[in-house]
């Protein structure tokens, strides 16, 4: 069970949020545009860090806010959380 | 067209519950005023608008509550509120707020009817709620006044801590009232509370 | 190799079993190989075991970061079976069930399959409707799968709670009667006792710290235990194929995913079928020791922790005591979890890349122990042509790029 | 009262309160305060069971909760309680206690012959054999499960209820022993939140069987007085009977309390266990140490018990579990056992201790009693059968010292820390070289303290568990300044132990030796596990099933650890142990599942008008936790009748449906109209206010995900409807999009989904209907025509009428709030009867939806399907973009031969196809055989006569009438069907433009 920090709400656990995957993977500007691979890379290629992973969390029982969670993907340690716009 | 016709809280059974105040009550507050109100923490005017009309500021503080006479405000979300209230009819409210809010980028949408309010009260309301809350609501985190969205057993509720008895008010979806007020009443039980309530099914 | 027989163990029992010697060699890593496995799980010791086997290529190592069968071999539901709804995915599984059935004897070594049948329940119009068309296809696809009523089910598993006043009452189920477990330790080390003595180099406590290429080729691995050049190169490392796979600059179309089990006390015989219901993501048998296996949905957050989440337990022990009322008592020894490799269709990678003579062996999913025979023979086909056996060819890497996916979330609904 | 073995006087039993349960029938008397095992030895019972494997007679080894032989079955029925602990079991009177594993009797065992088979059945012998021939494997295996196996499960549901608390504390102290209570009286004095749980019935740990002094006071007495002081504290939980059972992360820590009512047969009981979920700022963990046993032969006899076990039965139980005692050590421990069982008057005939000096006070104290000791020497072999007789020892040299009569062999290899929470979490551990063992290395917010850090003496305990607790306490973020004193007791000075891990050269052959009494696995098992090549320790285990048992190997694995790392000649921290998991103690899955099950097992949603549909005799349907009524069958109809009859009255008069579970969202802002043009596949911006428009949502898949119709409310706000199912996940999905990809879109979305029910009128009479209803909305054609909405009343509530249609009808979704919607559709239902208003349910909606060739998500759809795919790639706009347009163009999509919706005519009207039946070209035996597609709904149309399927077949478009087959599931049956257009009644759609 991850306590997750919600920037808003503060710590909850796990089971109040939804887990958004990746982060920093932005929609591309013009998708016409890119190759059948290009468009697959954005689609379905992920990193799936061992170790420090940003990713994207909505507190859905709560606030409903999406937000960044940045964490150990091997010892689950959170690592910090930042608010959309905030994070680099 | 404006005969008053019956209403139907999601909890009709329960308003009956017999006051265990040495222990525990629970009951519904039916038919209360609830409005979604969405606006941007930063427009200042629009704000000052909702002030205007409300007669008490909007808490900006997380989890928190601001309240007067015949309305409380809860924080919902950093640009979310729930605005519940015994006094104002929810039309009329929504129509001064919409009115007070034109030109500004706001939502104002009446609830009312999709959600209920259960009451609990006495002094093992915290231990009943610890049945199915994972939130510490011990008085030194949770004192009265604050509010929180979080889930009570597997449905999503808004606590409030009304006062220090203490007393909370749960606020659930209609259509998840039944299965909540269940589960207040079995969590009682090592209480040796039972409260009257339909059943969840 | 020292042949097992209940003859063998006599004699050896009366000279106090002194004379046994080790089911593999504990063999030092040479300076090259034709082919080299990363990973010494199941799936990379059956693709070693029918190289060697089958293709006749035995000069073959098998690395392991840590002990042989340490990873998903060793932390499953040991639950066999081949109902899968896509044609491609039938195909394979199916072709892995027939190769379980003589398994023991191929290997010389018992891996106790048990076709004790594999129950899926329904509870819901709709689902009643997938698994229908689920068992219709399997038909087709030559599949032993029936449906099966409310009534059968409560005759197969009278302990099963099939009374209509549950939250969501058994509607029907499918059954596959061919289906059933295995001792998941015994096939990773029936596999190695096999490919070890047939030549092939089962290196312990060599992890992989880097994949060197030259013009788009692979040329050798970087280990701790020093450099290593390779004809060809399988990645089969189940929960580290993104890991691996980066290291020669290739990105996956994979997320990994905590899978979480557990074990009760030993319990005298109760019941014989294996029971899965995606609806409340649980999936129960009685090992041959008594305990109940129970399993769980796969955790949602991308995680290589192997500590568990105690919530999912607490969901999957509730769908438990809703479907198993008498177990309500019985208590939880034992509680682990894996790592799964999930791929956005739920259905395996086998297949070439980008880089030449690399291979990946990944993304199995929950579908990975059931599919070990066949995953090995078939990667070893590829290996050995440096093309895909006509069984895994859908399951290509450049799926993801056409879009041709291979959707079994229906049928993997429910992490097994 | 006979019980032969219980000393006159001392313990902690209430003589005052006798009681009487049975063990295998034969009665057993007891006083309150005894545990089951503790009154089975005061009776003279030393065999408590037989062992899993050979069946070997077994008795109680130590007295707590580490005890790998005391497994007994309590009472029976739907609450026994099977593999139950003797040594942590509670004495009651009326309890039925019954041994497991034995037949017929646990005296004489049958299946004893095991034992006999003994050296033809190593460990992994199931590997090398029973592989042929093939056909027998079954039989084989039938015979193996049967003979494995302990206890027997309940045969009735769990007539108990399980209570489950969330809980929230500064500082948890795991163990009430010296340590724990020391620590938890140190943070509570700090001012701190205090849990503090102990697994026995009362606190004081180690200290209610000593005889040593704290503060001056006898030890229990003080732990007596340090309980109540806890007790009393306002911010103090106090749990007795509570096991911490495992420590995830994030610190949750799980506690399973046994309430006074886990006992069988306990009439009435509300409850037998309650879960704690306990998240602490910081652990103190006071867990102990476990004794470890040594090897020898035959050291598996009843009446062989660990030391410590034996102080526990005598000073806390005053009971002498035998008569004459031998006692085996390598550590000063089994000295003071020695003293106790002096005092006690059971002669101790002999100590045999490994070390050739032994100094230090306790065998001081020994020596002046007179009590022999064997410096330099080993017990070697136990002799007896049912029960110890006597013990062999010899030096270590190998040198016979002779055989010394005994019923009782007390053996102490010294203690490993009971670290295992600790473990399970991951935490750091490190071999202790001065006790031979792995112990905690304390972490930023975990504090060891007592026995569990290999301090084994009372002073130091106590001192480290004051530390602790303050620390903690401190850690926690509580301090008022109070810095509070360590309770003191007399230090002593002890010698170290010696590690002793296999008997001295051949010896270590006699044989059995058992590392892992409940798994029967022997000294030589683990030897021909490491031959063969199983060398790590997780290989052992796998292979021999060491510590596999419901005893968890608490004295197995630090046993093991030693004499593997021996064998090898390796160090032992190389070794290593299995890995600890969770459960520390078996906890019932039915306290685990606590609430979460019968009509709480999960929400049960209905709506308004739920009480008006089961009046009407409805028969409901589950859609996700939503109880939908799916069809109204008339007394003595059949669902088919039913249907027909509903179905009959929407085409030709009128007909309610409750549609209130769609999903509602409002969609708010400037940018609201650009936001939906995003997220659908349509256009969006130009729509009229007052207008309706039907649109798809893809993933960014290029798949279907959700469908429905949006209505312009006015200028800057939609509302959208989503499908029942998908009302959470689109929510979420557009927040998504809003929040974390287009932050420059003003848009705000509110769920309006319970506030708003939905009533669906359909049928060529629903505008009657509404007319005489009452309605302040003008209903003609032209004020009100298809695909528009009206704000007004009806029946006097306010409501939004919808001019929509999901069965081809005139029809009108009319939403009302939530409180009023049942005085709406009783209204509604009134005004209706002169027009034959007929309530129609879900499975109605859908045999209407399909004679219309309308998709329902979930069903047409699977998650590979694309717009075109289902025929509504006129949906697709070419002038913008909009989630998941990029996928439409891979190869994949594009393909000719992809699946597409058709219609299916059967060539007998009657026969209604199978749902998800396939479809093929030519049926035939021939397997695998390639299949078109599938039939993804089917039913048969009252209003045609005939029956009708909607299926995916592929390049079925371009084909239609082709000639197909649809395969039944039973045997190789095939039913003939021509394919043809999706829409089968009303092509022209007339019928909803009226």
């Amino acid at each position: 069970m991850l306590l997750i920090p919600c920037p808003w709400c503060g710590p909850r656990e796990d089971d109040e949020f939804t887990f958004g995957g990746e982060a920093d993977i932005p929609r591309p500007a013009d998708p016409a545009a890119l190759t059948d691979e290009q468009w697959a890379d954005y689609l379905f290629m992920r990193d799936n860090r061992r170790g420090h992973h940003r990713e994207q969390w909505c507190h859905t029982a709560g606030c409903r806010r999406w937000f960044i969670v940045e964490r150990d993907t091997v010892t689950n340690e959170i690592l910090g959380a930042s608010i959309y716009g905030d994070s680099p | 067209m404006s005969r008053p016709t019956p209403r139907r809280s999601p909890l009709g059974a329960i308003e009956s519950a017999q006051p265990r105040p040495q222990t525990a009550q629970l009951s519904e507050r039916p038919f209360l005023t609830h409005i979604n109100l969405r606006a941007d923490p930063a427009d200042a005017e629009a704000l000052a608008a909702i002030q205007q009309v409300l007669g008490l500021q909007l808490p900006l503080t997380p989890n928190t509550t601001a309240a007067n006479q015949e309305l409380l405000a809860a924080w919902l979300g950093p640009d979310e509120w729930l605005l519940l209230s015994q006094h104002h009819r929810s039309d009329s409210l929504v129509t001064n707020l919409q009115a007070a809010l034109t030109g500004h980028v706001a939502s104002v949408v009446d609830i009312s009817a999709g959600q209920t309010v259960i009451r609990l009260s006495g002094p093992s309301a915290l231990d009943i709620l610890a049945r199915g809350c994972a939130l510490d609501l011990h008085p030194s985190v949770f004192p009265p006044g604050a509010c929180a969205q979080t889930l009570l057993a597997r449905a999503q509720a808004l606590l409030i801590a009304v006062d220090d008895t203490p007393t909370f008010d749960i606020i659930v979806r209609r259509s998840f009232a039944p299965y909540v007020a269940a589960w207040l009443q079995d969590s009682a039980r090592p209480f040796g509370l039972h409260f009257p309530t339909s059943d969840p099914a | 190799m020292q042949f097992y027989s209940l003859p063998n163990l006599i004699r050896r029992g009366l000279r106090g079993h002194r004379d046994w010697t080790p089911a593999w060699r504990k063999a030092e890593p040479k300076p090259s190989y034709d082919v080299v496995i990363v990973g010494a799980g199941g799936h990379g010791l059956a693709t070693a075991y029918y190289l060697a086997k089958l293709h006749g290529v035995t000069n073959v190592a098998v690395l392991e970061r840590g002990w042989l069968g340490g990873g998903n071999i060793g932390r499953n539901t040991a639950i066999v079976r081949s109902n899968y709804l896509w044609d491609a995915s039938a195909h394979i599984y199916e072709f892995s069930l027939k190769l379980w059935e003589g398994l023991s004897q191929e290997l010389n070594y018992n891996v106790m399959f048990s076709q004790r049948g594999l129950l899926n329940i329904g509870h819901s119009e709709q689902e009643m409707r997938d698994l229908a068309r689920r068992v219709g296809a399997n038909q087709l696809n030559g599949i032993d799968a029936e449906l099966v009523s409310t009534a059968e089910i409560s005759k197969l598993v009278p302990v099963l709670n099939t009374s209509p006043d549950t939250r969501y009452p058994v509607l029907g189920g499918t059954l596959q009667r061919r289906g059933g477990v295995a001792r998941h330790d015994a096939v990773a080390w029936g596999y190695a006792r096999a490919a070890d003595a047939l030549g092939v180099d089962i290196v312990e406590n060599c992890e992989v710290t880097g994949i060197r290429t030259a013009n788009g080729r692979v040329t050798s691995l970087e280990t701790t235990r020093g450099g290593i050049r390779a004809g060809a190169v399988g990645l089969v490392v189940a929960g580290n194929a993104s890991v691996l796979a980066s290291m020669a600059g290739i990105r996956l179309p994979i997320q990994s995913h905590p899978l979480q089990a557990l074990v009760t006390e030993p319990l005298k015989p109760v019941f014989d079928p294996v029971v899965m219901s995606s609806a409340v993501h649980v999936y129960i048998h009685q090992t041959d020791r008594g305990e109940l296996v129970l399993g769980a949905g796969i955790d949602a957050p991308v995680s290589y922790d192997l500590n568990g989440n105690f919530r999912i337990i607490e969901h999957v022990l509730a769908a438990v005591c809703e479907l198993f009322p008498i177990f309500s008592r019985v208590r939880m020894l034992r509680q682990w979890a894996g790592t799964v490799d999930v791929c956005p269709d739920a259905s395996p990678i086998i297949s070439g890349t980008p880089v030449k003579g690399l291979f990946m062996n990944c993304g199995w999913g929950t579908g990975g122990f059931k599919a070990t025979p066949g995953s090995g023979w078939v990667f070893a086909h590829t290996l050995a042509h440096q093309e895909p056996h006509p069984l895994n060819e859908p399951f290509s890497l450049d799926r993801f790029t056409t879009g041709a996916l291979i959707d079994e979330h229906g049928a993997a609904a429910v992490a097994h | 009262m006979s019980q032969p073995f219980r000393l006159t006087q001392g313990g902690r039993i209430e003589r005052d309160a006798p009681l009487q349960f049975t063990f295998d029938g034969r009665p057993i008397h007891a006083f309150r305060g005894d545990t089951v095992a503790s009154a089975l030895l005061a009776n003279g019972v030393t065999l408590v069971g037989r062992s899993f494997k050979y069946h070997r007679p077994r008795g109680m080894v130590s007295a707590g909760a580490e005890d790998p032989n005391a497994f007994v079955q309590l009472g029976h029925g739907p609450r026994t309680l099977p593999n139950r602990l003797a040594t942590v079991t509670a004495a009651a009177s009326g309890l039925e206690v019954r041994h497991v594993n034995a037949w017929p009797s646990l005296d004489f065992d049958l299946m004893s012959a095991f034992g006999l088979a003994a050296p033809f059945i190593p460990a992994g012998f199931y590997y090398k054999t029973l592989m042929w021939p093939r056909r027998l494997w079954p039989l084989y295996e039938h015979f193996l499960r049967h003979a494995a196996g302990l206890g027997h499960a309940p045969n009735a549901p769990d007539p108990d209820r399980y209570d489950q608390v969330h809980a929230h504390c500064d500082v948890l102290v795991v163990g009430a022993g010296a340590a724990g209570l020391a620590a938890a009286r140190a943070a509570e004095q700090s001012g701190a939140r205090v849990i503090v749980a102990d697994e026995q019935a009362e606190f004081g740990g180690g200290l209610l069987s000593t005889t040593e002094r704290v503060d001056g006071l006898p030890a229990p007495q003080w732990a007596d007085a340090a309980t109540s002081e806890l007790s009393s504290a306002p911010e103090v939980t106090a749990l007795p009977n509570t096991t911490a059972f495992g420590l995830y992360e994030s610190n949750l820590v799980l506690l399973a309390e046994r309430l006074h009512t886990d006992q069988p047969d306990n009439a009435g009981s509300e409850s037998g266990a309650r879960v704690w979920r306990v998240l602490p700022k910081q652990i103190v963990l006071a867990t102990g140490a476990h004794e470890r046993p040594l090897l020898f032969a035959n050291n598996d006899r009843p009446g062989v018990m660990l030391a410590g076990a034996i102080s526990t039965y005598l000073n806390r139980y005053a009971v002498a579990p035998g008569s004459r005692a031998v006692l085996f050590t390598n550590n000063d421990a089994a000295y003071l056992t020695a003293l106790d069982l002096a005092d006690a008057g059971v002669p101790v005939a002999a100590i045999a201790d490994v070390r050739s000096d032994p100094e230090g006070d306790l065998p001081a104290q020994a020596r002046t009693r007179g009590i022999p000791i064997h410096a330099g020497a080993v017990v070697v072999q136990a002799h007896g059968r049912g029960r110890v007789a006597a013990a062999e020892l010899c030096a270590l040299d190998g040198a016979p010292l002779g055989t010394v009569e005994c019923d009782l062999l007390g053996v102490s290899g010294g203690f490993a820390p009971a670290l295992h929470l600790h473990a399970q979490a991951g935490a750091p551990m490190t071999w202790n070289p001065q006790i031979a063992a792995f112990a905690p290395r304390p972490s930023h917010d975990i504090h060891p303290a007592g026995a569990v850090t290999g301090q084994l003496d009372l002073a130091s305990a106590l001192r480290q568990g004051t530390s602790a607790g303050a620390a903690a306490a401190a850690a926690a973020g509580c301090s008022n300044g109070h810095t509070p004193a360590a309770p003191r007791a007399a230090e002593t000075h002890t010698s170290d132990l010696e590690p002793y891990w296999l008997p001295p050269g051949d010896l270590a052959r006699a044989k059995p030796q058992f590392v892992d009494l409940h798994e029967d696995v022997t000294l030589d098992d683990l030897r021909l596990s490491l031959r063969e090549g199983f060398q790590s320790i997780e290989h052992v285990k796998r292979y021999t099933t060491l510590g596999m048992g419901p005893d968890q190997g608490k004295l197995a694995n630090p046993l093991a650890t030693g004499v593997i790392a021996q064998l090898l000649g390796r160090d032992p921290a190389s070794v290593g142990t299995p890995r600890h998991r969770p459960a520390y103690s078996p906890v019932s899955l039915g306290a685990i599942a606590g609430r979460h099950i019968g009509p709480l097992a999960d929400p049960v949603r209905v709506t308004p008008m739920q009480e008006w549909h089961q009046s009407a005799g409805a028969r409901f349907e589950n859609v996700g936790q939503w109880r939908r009524a799916w069809y109204y069958p008339h007394p003595g109809e059949s669902m088919h009748e039913a249907v027909a009859r509903e179905c009959l009255a929407v085409r030709h008069r009128v007909g309610i449906l409750d549609y209130s579970t769609l999903g509602k969202i409002e969609v708010t802002g400037p940018d609201a109209g650009e936001f939906l043009d995003r997220v659908y596949t349509n256009a969006w911006k130009r729509l009229r206010p007052g207008r309706c428009r039907y649109g798809l949502m893809l993933g960014e898949d290029g798949m279907i995900f959700d469908d429905g119709v949006t209505a312009r409310l006015d200028a800057q706000r939609y509302l959208m409807f989503t499908s029942t199912s998908n009302a959470a996940p689109v929510l979420a999905w557009l927040e998504q999009w809003l929040q974390t990809e287009w932050t420059d879109l003003r848009v705000y979305l509110t769920s309006v989904s319970e506030h708003w029910s939905n009533i669906a009128l359909a049928g060529p009479r629903s505008r009657d209907v509404l007319a005489a209803a009452g309605t302040d909305i003008p209903l003609a054609q032209k004020d009100f025509p298809f695909m528009t909405f009206r704000e007004g009343h009806v029946a006097g509530v306010p409501a939004r009428a919808f001019r929509i249609s999901f069965s081809g009808e005139l029809s009108y979704e009319i939403n009302v709030p939530a409180d009023r919607a049942l005085h709406v559709w009783e209204a509604l239902f009134d005004a209706g009867r002169p027009f034959g208003i007929t309530p129609y349910g879900t499975e109605t909606m859908h045999v209407l939806r399909a004679e219309k060739g309308f998709i329902i998500v979930g069903q047409e759809t699977d998650g590979s399907v694309t717009p075109d795919d289902v025929g509504l790639g006129r949906l697709l706009s070419r002038r913008k973009d909009f989630l998941g347009k990029r996928s439409l163009s891979r190869p994949d999509s594009v393909r000719p031969d992809r699946k597409q919706l058709v219609g299916l005519l059967t060539d007998d009207p009657a026969r209604v196809l199978p749902e998800g039946g396939h479809v093929v070209d030519t049926p035939g035996r021939r397997r695998p055989l390639p299949m078109r597609g599938h039939v993804t709904s089917s039913y048969f149309s009252p209003v045609l006569g005939r029956s009708i399927a909607l299926a995916m077949v592929a390049g079925g478009r371009a084909a239609l009438g082709e000639r197909l087959y649809v395969a039944t599931l039973h045997d190789d049956r095939w039913l003939p069907a021509r394919s043809c257009h999706p829409v089968f009644y009303d092509p022209e759609g007339a019928r909803q433009h009226v």
